[in-house]
């Protein structure tokens, strides 16, 4: 088990109804994509996280990727595609 | 190669980007090129107004790396970016990336590599105001497209 | 479009990019992005100054049709290009290209075409003074290739 | 025979020490690349302007090359190839 921070930006922001989140991770999901698997089978608004639509995470400020491996105290972070500049 | 030739920012203030060229280049005769971008909010269909959300903690680190993969890829002697976020009204300024370099060459691209990259990797998001209410701005495949023509053309 | 937007100059006298660039944009919120160059003499080798000759009959003619070429190869919503001529030291600014256009690619196009013709087509010529003399600056051929590019480069 | 005015530039003017001169030209060096080969012809500094050199030339301050045609009135200029920007 493993207690991690999450964020959530913009949109998905909106759509979950969460800024963010402490959360005791199980082991079995230890990953991002498994993390957002978890949050997912939340039902209803979170729903937003479901695999289909374009989502991005970060794990303590950095890009990461669905097999990226989440720890005790990361900041786990989940949002849309950016759009600045 | 002094570190504070290379600097990024995030603001709600708008920036000066004469004054911005002209810290980049004061008192070096070693420049021969200063390439430039400076992105604005564009009006039209109503647009009242444009909400640029980001995520803090993020935001310099993620810039600061982009700026590193570009120092990576060309001899650079001064890189300067600055991004606003709050709510901007159309023609106001979002967005700059200036970069000195010996020669026009690799000025002209790390500024649009930096450009490109800033587009798909920094977390900032737009939220236009319209007259019939607020929306997210959809992230464009052109940028994308943009970002990953830098993964096979090296210089 | 307003034809004043689209503007070139020869002079001796130093230009301010900041003015220049704020003046591209002034009042209007259509354009999207601006993008820019300045060129600036190389110290080193012992350069004690740099000389600019012209053509002066020729010079604004050459630019502006350099202009109106890109013009026809991108929706441009302004242009500014300033060149200098007369002896400059070190550090000081020789050109100075501007484009501004409702997206990013087309400005930064725009403004590195412009630049590759201009130091290919503009009647200027640079002098080096040099501890042990004068000498005229040899063409590259870099050059001449950046602006072939754009002969089958159609955007 | 056709007056037209010559303007040489840059490191060509100070090889063959003119700025400027007024020429009668005749029918048969009615080009740009024949009235090179002209005033080529005077030998001495002018051997400047020979063919394996890289010279480029303006007919009524528009690039021109070899073939085009001059006309009376015209302001030709030789120079070397371009420097600035």
């Amino acid at each position: 088990m493993a207690v991690v921070k999450i964020l959530y930006f913009a949109s998905l922001r909106e759509a979950v109804g969460c800024d963010q989140e402490t959360l005791d991770v199980p082991d079995e999901a230890g990953t991002v994509g498994a993390l957002r698997a978890l949050l997912c089978a939340r039902g209803g608004d979170w729903s937003a996280l479901e695999g289909g639509r374009a989502v991005r995470a970060a794990v303590n400020q950095v890009l990461a990727r669905p097999e990226t491996v989440i720890a005790a105290g990361d900041e786990v972070a989940f949002f849309p595609p950016v759009t600045g500049g | 190669m002094m570190e504070e030739a290379f600097r990024v920012s995030v603001s709600e203030a708008d920036f000066d980007v004469g004054a911005e060229l002209d810290a980049l280049a004061a008192g070096r005769s070693d420049i021969g090129a200063v390439a430039s971008f400076v992105g604005r909010v564009r009006g039209g269909e109503g647009l009242i107004a444009m909400s640029l959300e980001h995520y803090p903690a993020m935001t310099e680190k993620a810039l600061a790396g982009i700026v590193s993969q570009a120092r990576v890829r060309w001899p650079l002697m001064g890189v300067r970016v600055i991004h606003r976020v709050g709510r901007l009204l159309p023609g106001a300024q979002i967005v700059m990336v200036a970069v000195a370099s010996g020669h026009r060459g690799a000025a002209f691209e790390a500024c649009e590599f930096i450009m490109d990259f800033l587009k798909t990797r920094a977390p900032f998001w737009k939220k236009e105001e319209l007259p019939g209410g607020a929306r997210w701005v959809d992230a464009r495949e052109s940028d994308d497209a943009a970002a990953a023509r830098w993964d096979t053309d090296q210089p």
